[in-house]
């Protein structure tokens, strides 16, 4: 029997994400079946299971305990939940088995000398924020028009929401805009008096930094008192058909960030008549393939398996590699545009380069705006914030925690 | 006609008020004790230990603790995982302002600043009783949360207010593999059953119980409400916080305020229901039941190979169903049905 | 101070309070009529909603033709509690009836999404939740039409809701059954059948609150937690009072909005999560039965 | 016994808690038109039979394990309390249960919630309540949870009364009663009886006062029936009047005198 | 085994010292005692008093305000006017556990049990003021908490087997017949050694040979021990029998006080409450 892959997800299909959830873990599986119909990487097939963690942490470390030692030993995981993300956090160095966290998670874990298990690729909340920033700047003709323009920053009221603070903070600073920050306590399901205060200061710019029920809510609050979501950018976790569908008209005109240029494109293509066409889908609604959190698992999904080629590539090819290759492969990857042309997702992700210094490879992203439809892109091209400045506040915070933990950083082989 | 207790007498009252008076019993306890601590470290895998047994009896814990305010003194409560929150956030914050300080100790002092966070919240329990009161603990559980994420000292000024729990160290000595945890966790839970025990046959446990049943009448008696009530808060937080540091250090690890929130309260009510109000042992067949058996159900519907999403609301379905299940065979609780197994046992064979 | 900005947070908490009342409502009338606290209120609520666009989805009908399907099921679901959760359990204590309702939640969860799905989706009532325009040009406040609606369902609700309980007989026989199921039953009470009606209008009074919500905030798992928004409103009204549910309903949506616009900046916001209980907490302090309430009668 | 029983229990057993056997087998017969009492001691099983005959048993987590019930020719073990009183077989229970909260009058009208005569018919039964108790008619407007424990037990009583049954279950009904209106009580339930021809079951401490009202007596022990017969038979028995009547063959005894060497009654069980 | 052994093997109180019962001095005085709730006038300008020692009846109808009057004794309800001199001394703000502090014990009218407890549990809860071990010492069981505990012990089974108890000693109180429950109540009030015993309607739901019993421990507590007793009851004949004066209460007046048979006698406890042919 050839060797196979072995991939945990710690996924969730109920609860009050159930919607994000069934969108990403649908994405990679479909991806891993369009693999494994085409043989596999270099003949090892990818295998995976799921379990469901209900996005509690709790249950997100049984389920990870339980995955990780099945199919000869787990070799990568993604839970898709920051609780979750960090109850295992301190498990996966012992256990050598690498963590992604697409698109969530600890900013700081980029750093790969104090976090060598963990991988927040493509772009983390930090560069977010700071394109984010870069995006309001050009659309006001340049960032230093930003000077004393008003942005509110609504935002979840817990570690999510407050993630990008000290990168808001200090481009305010830099840049002369005043940072009206906003709480909203979880879920979010009542947000009048957010948005009457944001009513009454007059905001040019309003970031919407939601996850969750909060997201539609807001939109629909800001419908209901008259602002205009034009002037409202979310934050990726608040930029998918499963945040303005349910707003009905009133999310027109609103727009959030991605790492996903909505469109088509071949991988989703064969996606569709491969698998889809046969039955074979993942997805429960097939009117949901293509939707932002299914391009999103399957970009995770493209991801994972360039690594485990890049792996394959040093560690022998046709092999199963295992977790700490794989680690290495996600440590090396080079997903050029060439390479994504190969995989039929170019354009739908940017090319994602990792090193032992960067373990999140881009940090670029786009901007999409809700028609009342569907999700269209309108920067023509990925945008990427002060990285510098996210580079400085990245070794501070690793450093203070490799400090508490008493790790020395240093780049693993 | 094995499990009798004929021909034991009982020849002092001491004998009498063990907590094991069946000699059968502590048989059955010494060997549990055996089977835990020499036995499940050897055979157990570290899946079960650090997956299964550690999160099973920290859950145990902050259940005993709950079970001590809302069981034997009557006070129903919500706020649970605050108080869980409290006794991890001070444990973190003594080890990392106090250089030195030991592990132990330090969970201890998380536990007491838990139990004067009880206390001040158990204030309003003087006057407000039933769901009133579990509506308005509420506002400990959001209150408590909504300060740990407003205030930077107490997470050490971390940007997003996540914690990273120390490593444990104790005597030179780390805990941290699976089963050192799970020993250490193990021997933490049963000390302090041990105390809940005694505090329940002695005489705290007799005026938190008689508050609960008439509080009137146990003033009458000369039990002073406020002073009954405000210390089964003290110490039901008490345990609900050293359980909390647990959670944090011997399980999670990394944490933020939100994964004490009031979901986890609900789940620690679910196991003190489901197990037995007003039980020692309620408090762990309970925890038992709201952690395995999720796992279990999930690992059922995986060997079914149904879609994931059927299964998983399936799961849901099921996991309610017997909730319902078990509390129409017998509303009070797992333990009391353990009781009365035992009960037909000593008959057995008679029927009655 | 601006006072028409005070004034557009006052109205505006007010009209959030209403929407908290129609959930406080389904509360209340579960409580005083069996002394049941449902915990499953919030998950039948999403039921209730989810069932309603679902079917508009799965059938391809109009709004007109799947809430009767709707009506229908709510009604359904509310004789089967009867019959599978409750009839077995009577005249056990309140604290396992209320678990029992939490076993139930779970289930209702987990139905729903297996029949219907997981996903997000959009309920359109006929009534835009945009600003009146008659509103804004003579008085210059905005307030959505869509709230004014809310708050006539609502009061329509507690009023026929109110009467009901203290005019007819069988409101009469509900608060007795509250008080002694036992006692209850052997009065010749059909506890059984009155428990189904009731558990039947709960579920409509879900349905409508499902319906409202849902337009406002789309159908999704979320709407289980719009119950968590109605507890400080049924502990400052009372348990057992309709009008209890307004009334706690307008203070605290009023207030709540009012402290997180005026206060909240000061600590750093977001304190709506917790003021409403502190703000229902003092109010139990001086009455500890809620505004409206039945006193607790303690005596030996 | 001639006449063809009402009510009649055959040999039923019952179980509380699965475990707790508290009926071993009792059987008992009450006529059309008669009053029965049911004597015993405390915990003899006499609120379990009634309970039993009422099936309020389900609600206590007790269990009928054999046996039957049977009102007026129909076996009655499985319906429930409703269909019951429907039927004309009202309960009075042992313990008061007034509705604590509702007004006395509230709580007297729930009693005729079966009934579906006129406003007006039901305004006669009230005034008739009242007339048998005037001071429910003081207390009227109070709620039940704060009146004495003697009002609420005039209470429970009127508010069976009020569902004009054919058969009453009465558990202790002269408990924290005054003498006065303890024998009042009793006046009313042979003024129903001989009126309205309604019959009665009652368990009663007040051996005296029941034996001198009742047709017939059953006396219970330990869950089984150890002595039947006409009432005033009971009444001359000697060890009955020793032991429930209190007196022996000197006369009453005073309270005062009496030894705890009294000969025990254990060879009754 | 002869009846006497028998009767040997059940003196339970062979221990107790048996003291000539005597009538004291008044310990107790209650002066022109008004209470009401709203516009219910429960009781109104009520005085009487209690000797040391004595057996003091209160009898009425119902809704006399007897048990209110008890209720008032031991500080449940706080009177709106009136002067309560107990010991000598002046009682203006006497709470509940201030009144069991100086030694006011009682039993109720609906029994006020601790349901979930086992009998012994619920008369070890009456001796809860003479437990002197804090909290900590309690949670370890050990050194003079366990002592403590074990004394105390000794105590309760004294007062188990005086009641003659002992069989049901661990079953939960909820599960026990009504005059057991009674029984258990009154064993709870004792083991509190209390100076003053005030029992609501301790017979209700007991038949002829029941009551014998609670009249025999009545007595004895209060020959053995000197224990004052008030006394609620409606069974005359009790009444009549054990006390040494009565108070007569109707519609929260006073309408009689004296010795049984004054009180017999008196016309208008005849129409209030005896009734005829008494
Ligand atoms: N719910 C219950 N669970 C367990 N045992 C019970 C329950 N109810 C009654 N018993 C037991 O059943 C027996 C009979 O009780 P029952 O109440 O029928 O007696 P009774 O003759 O009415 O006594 P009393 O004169 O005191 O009212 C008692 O021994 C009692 O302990
Ligand atoms: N807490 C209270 N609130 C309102 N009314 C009360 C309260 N307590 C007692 N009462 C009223 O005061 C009056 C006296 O009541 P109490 O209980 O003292 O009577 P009682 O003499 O003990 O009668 P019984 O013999 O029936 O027990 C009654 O009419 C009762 O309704
Ligand atoms: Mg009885
Ligand atoms: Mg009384």
């Amino acid at each position: 029997q050839p060797a196979e892959q072995y991939i945990a997800l710690p996924s969730y299909r109920v609860g009050p994400y159930a919607a994000g959830g069934s969108g990403f873990y649908g994405g990679i599986i479909d991806y891993f079946n369009l693999v494994n119909l085409s043989g596999g990487v270099n003949g090892v097939k990818i295998s995976w299971e799921e379990c469901e963690t209900e996005y509690n942490p709790s249950r997100g470390v049984e389920c990870y305990e339980r995955l990780k030692t099945k199919n000869g030993g787990a070799t990568l995981v993604e839970p898709l939940s920051t609780g979750v993300a960090y109850g295992i956090l301190d498990r996966l160095a012992v256990d050598k088995i690498p963590m992604t966290m697409i698109g969530y998670g600890r900013s700081d874990a980029a750093n790969g000398k104090v976090f060598p298990y963990v991988f927040p690729l493509i772009t983390s909340y930090w560069n977010q924020a700071a394109a984010m920033i870069k995006y309001l700047g050009d659309k006001e003709g340049g960032i230093d028009k930003l000077k004393g323009k008003k942005i509110v920053h609504l935002y979840h009221d817990s570690a999510f929401g407050k993630e990008p603070l000290p990168v808001l903070e200090a481009l305010s600073k830099q840049h002369g805009f005043e940072l009206i920050k906003i709480p909203v306590t979880p879920p979010g399901s009542e947000q009048q008096s957010q948005w009457l205060q944001i009513r009454q200061a007059r905001p040019d710019h309003v970031i919407l930094w939601g996850w969750g029920s909060m997201n539609a809510v807001a939109i629909k609050t800001a419908q209901r008192n008259g602002f205009p979501r034009e002037k409202i950018l979310g934050v990726w976790w608040a930029g998918s058909e499963e945040d303005t569908v349910p707003t009905g008209d009133a999310a027109k005109g609103y727009s959030a960030m991605t790492f996903n240029t909505p469109g088509n494109y071949p991988v989703m293509d064969e996606i569709r008549k491969k698998l889809y066409a046969d039955g074979k889908g993942n997805l429960a609604d097939a009117s949901r393939i293509g939707s932002v959190y299914h391009m999103r698992g399957v970009s995770a999904g493209i991801l994972w398996v360039e690594a485990i080629r890049a792996a394959q590539e040093k560690f022998g090819k046709g092999k199963r590699i295992t977790g700490e290759q794989m680690r290495w492969g996600l440590e090396n990857l080079n997903v050029d545009e060439a390479r994504l042309k190969a995989v039929g997702a170019f354009g739908m992700l940017p090319s994602v380069k990792t090193s032992c210094d960067d373990h999140e490879g881009s940090g670029a992203v786009k901007v999409q705006q809700w028609d009342g439809k569907k999700w269209n892109a309108i920067t023509p091209n990925w945008i990427v914030g002060d990285k510098a400045l996210t580079r400085k506040l990245l070794e501070e915070s690793s450093a203070a925690y490799a400090a508490e933990k008493k790790i020395t950083p240093a780049c693993m082989k | 006609m094995l499990y009798r207790e004929a021909g034991q007498f009982k020849t002092s009252y001491q004998a009498d008020g063990q907590i094991f008076p069946i000699l059968q019993d502590r048989l059955a306890l010494l060997a549990l004790l055996v089977i835990a601590i020499v036995v499940v470290p050897l055979v157990a895998s570290p899946y079960a230990l650090s997956a299964i047994l550690i999160p099973f009896l920290i859950f145990s814990l902050a259940a005993l603790g709950l079970n001590i305010l809302t069981g034997y003194a009557g006070q129903l409560s919500l706020g649970t995982a605050a108080f869980m929150a409290v006794g991890a956030f001070a444990s973190y914050n003594f080890i990392l302002r106090i250089p030195g300080l030991p592990v132990l100790l330090a969970f201890v002092l998380g536990g007491l600043s838990a139990a004067l966070v009880g206390i001040a919240f158990g204030l309003p329990s003087l006057r407000i009783r039933g769901f009133y009161l579990a509506a308005a603990t509420l506002a400990t559980q959001f209150f408590v949360v909504w300060c740990l994420t407003k205030i930077p000292y107490l997470t050490n000024y971390s940007s997003s207010g996540v914690i990273t729990a120390q490593p444990i160290v104790i005597l030179g000595y780390a805990f941290d593999t699976p089963d050192r945890k799970y020993l250490l966790v193990l021997a933490v839970v049963a000390v302090m059953a041990l105390l809940a025990k005694n505090m329940i046959r002695s005489n705290v446990g007799r005026s938190w119980m008689a508050v609960r049943d008439m509080d009137v009448a146990a003033e009458v008696i000369g039990f002073r409400l406020m002073r009954t009530k405000l210390l089964a808060f003290a110490v039901s937080s008490f345990y609900c916080g050293v359980a909390g540091a647990l959670y944090a250090y011997a399980y999670l690890g990394t944490v933020e305020p939100e994964a004490y929130n009031l979901d986890l309260s609900f789940r620690i009510l679910f196991m003190i229901i489901i197990g037995g109000v007003g039980s020692v042992l309620g408090s762990f067949l309970g925890a038992a039941f709201i952690v395995l058996l999720p796992v279990l159900l999930n690992v059922v519907a995986h060997s079914l190979a149904l879609p994931t999403s059927v299964a998983s609301n399936l799961e849901l379905m099921v996991f309610g169903a017997l909730i319902i299940f078990f509390l129409i065979v017998e509303p009070h609780g797992l333990a009391r049905l353990w009781q009365i197994g035992k009960e037909k046992l000593r008959l057995w064979p008679f029927p009655h | 101070m601006n006072l028409n900005f005070f004034f557009e947070v006052l109205i505006g908490g007010l009209l959030s309070g209403v929407m908290y009342a129609l959930v406080a409502i389904g509360f209340v009338l579960i409580y005083k009529a069996s002394g049941v606290f449902n915990f499953a209120q919030g998950a039948m609520v999403y039921f209730a909603a989810l069932t309603c666009v679902g079917v508009m989805d799965k059938l391809g009908v109009s709004l007109w033709i799947a809430l009767p399907i709707t009506v229908a099921v709510m009604i359904l679901l509310g004789l089967s509690i009867e019959r599978v959760v409750l009839r077995p359990l009577v005249n056990q204590p309140e604290i396992t009836l209320f678990m029992a309702t939490i076993g139930l939640a779970f289930f209702i969860e987990g139905l729903a999404q297996l029949v219907f799905g997981a996903q997000v989706r959009k309920l359109e009532l006929p009534i835009e939740d945009v600003p009146s325009q008659y509103l804004m040009d003579n008085y210059n406040i905005l307030v959505s039409q869509f709230d004014i609606m809310a708050a006539l369902v609502c009061g329509l609700l507690v009023t026929s809701l109110a009467l009901l309980f203290s005019k007819t007989k069988v409101g009469r026989a509900l608060r007795a059954v509250a008080d002694d199921h036992q006692a209850a039953l052997a009065v010749g009470i059909p506890l059984q059948r009155i428990w189904a009606v009731l558990w039947a209008v709960a579920g409509l009074v879900a349905l409508v609150a499902g319906m409202l919500w849902g337009a406002r905030n789309g159908v999704q798992f979320a709407l289980t937690f719009v119950a968590l928004k109605a507890l400080p409103v049924l502990i400052l009204g009372g348990f057992t009072s309709m009008p209890g549910a307004i009334v706690g309903g307008l203070i605290i949506g009023a207030s709540e909005k009012l402290a997180e616009v005026y206060i909240g900046p000061m600590v750093g916001g977001g304190i709506e999560g917790w003021f409403p209980y502190v703000l229902a907490l003092l109010f139990l302090l001086v009455r500890p039965e809620g505004l409206f309430g039945e006193k607790i009668i303690r005596r030996i | 016994m001639t006449t063809t029983p009402y009510l009649s229990v055959n040999n039923v057993e019952v179980i509380y808690d699965h475990v707790i056997l508290v009926l071993k087998g009792v059987s008992l017969q009450v006529p059309q038109g008669k009053i029965v009492a049911l004597l015993g001691a405390n915990g003899a099983g006499k609120s379990t039979t009634l309970k039993t005959i009422s099936t309020l048993l389900r609600g206590e987590r007790g269990d009928v394990t054999k046996g039957e019930v049977q009102f007026k020719g129909e076996r009655i073990d499985h319906l429930t309390p409703n269909e019951l009183v429907k039927r004309g077989l009202s309960q009075v229970m042992e313990g008061r249960h007034c509705f604590g909260h509702l007004t006395i009058e509230e709580n007297l009208l729930t009693g005729a919630y079966t009934r579906t005569d006129s406003r007006a018919e039901l305004k006669q039964s009230l005034e008739k309540v009242y007339h048998y108790f005037p001071r429910l008619k003081e207390r009227r407007s109070s709620q039940a949870g704060y009146t004495s424990g003697g009002e609420q037990q005039m209470c429970a009583i009127g508010r069976a009364l009020m569902a004009k049954p054919s058969m009453i279950l009465l558990d202790e009904p002269s408990m924290g009663i005054a003498p006065q209106i303890v024998e009042e009580i009793f006046g009313i339930v042979k003024d129903l009886n001989s009126k309205e021809n309604v019959s009665f079951l009652l368990a009663e401490q007040n051996t005296s006062i029941a034996l001198r009202y009742a047709d017939f007596g059953y006396i219970l022990e330990n869950g089984r029936v150890v002595m039947e017969g006409a009432a005033a038979d009971l009444s001359c028995n000697e060890d009955v009047k020793e032991f429930y009547l209190g007196v022996s063959g000197a006369g009453r005894k005073s309270f005062r005198d009496m030894k705890f060497y009294r000969r025990r009654k254990r060879w009754l069980a | 085994m002869t009846e006497e052994a028998h009767m040997q093997m059940n003196e339970p109180d062979a221990h107790f010292v048996t003291t000539k019962r005597e009538i004291g001095p008044v310990i107790l005085d209650l002066k022109n005692i008004s209470l009401s709730f709203g516009g219910v006038k429960a009781l109104t300008d009520i005085s009487f008093d209690v000797r040391q020692h004595e057996i003091r009846a209160i009898i009425g109808p119902n809704g006399a305000g007897k048990s209110s009057m008890l209720n008032v004794i031991n500080g449940v309800y706080r009177p709106q006017q009136g002067q309560i001199v107990y010991r000598g001394e002046v009682r203006k703000n006497m709470d509940c556990y201030a009144a069991a502090k100086s030694g006011i014990a009682r039993t109720f009218q609906n029994i006020a049990l601790f349901k979930g407890m086992t009998v012994l549990d619920n008369i070890m809860t009456g001796r809860n003021l003479k437990m002197k071990s804090n909290f900590l010492m309690q949670a370890l069981y050990w050194g003079p908490a366990r002592r403590e505990e074990i004394a105390h012990r000794i105590k309760a089974e004294e007062i188990i087997d005086f009641l003659e108890i002992q069989a049901i000693r661990k079953t939960p109180v909820g599960r026990l017949p009504y005059g057991l429950q009674k029984r258990v109540e009154l064993g709870r009030a004792l083991a509190a050694e209390p100076e003053i015993l005030l029992l609501d309607e301790p017979m209700a739901g007991m038949n002829v040979e029941e009551k014998q019993d609670m009249c025999r421990f009545i007595l004895d507590v209060n020959d053995q021990f000197g224990t004052t007793i008030v006394l609620i009851e409606h069974d005359m004949g009790v009444v009549m029998d054990i006390s040494d004066r009565v108070v007569v209460l109707d519609y929260g007046k006073k309408i009689g006080d004296g010795t049984p048979d004054e009180v017999r006698s008196n016309q208008n406890v005849i129409n209030a409450y005896l009734g005829v042919g008494c």
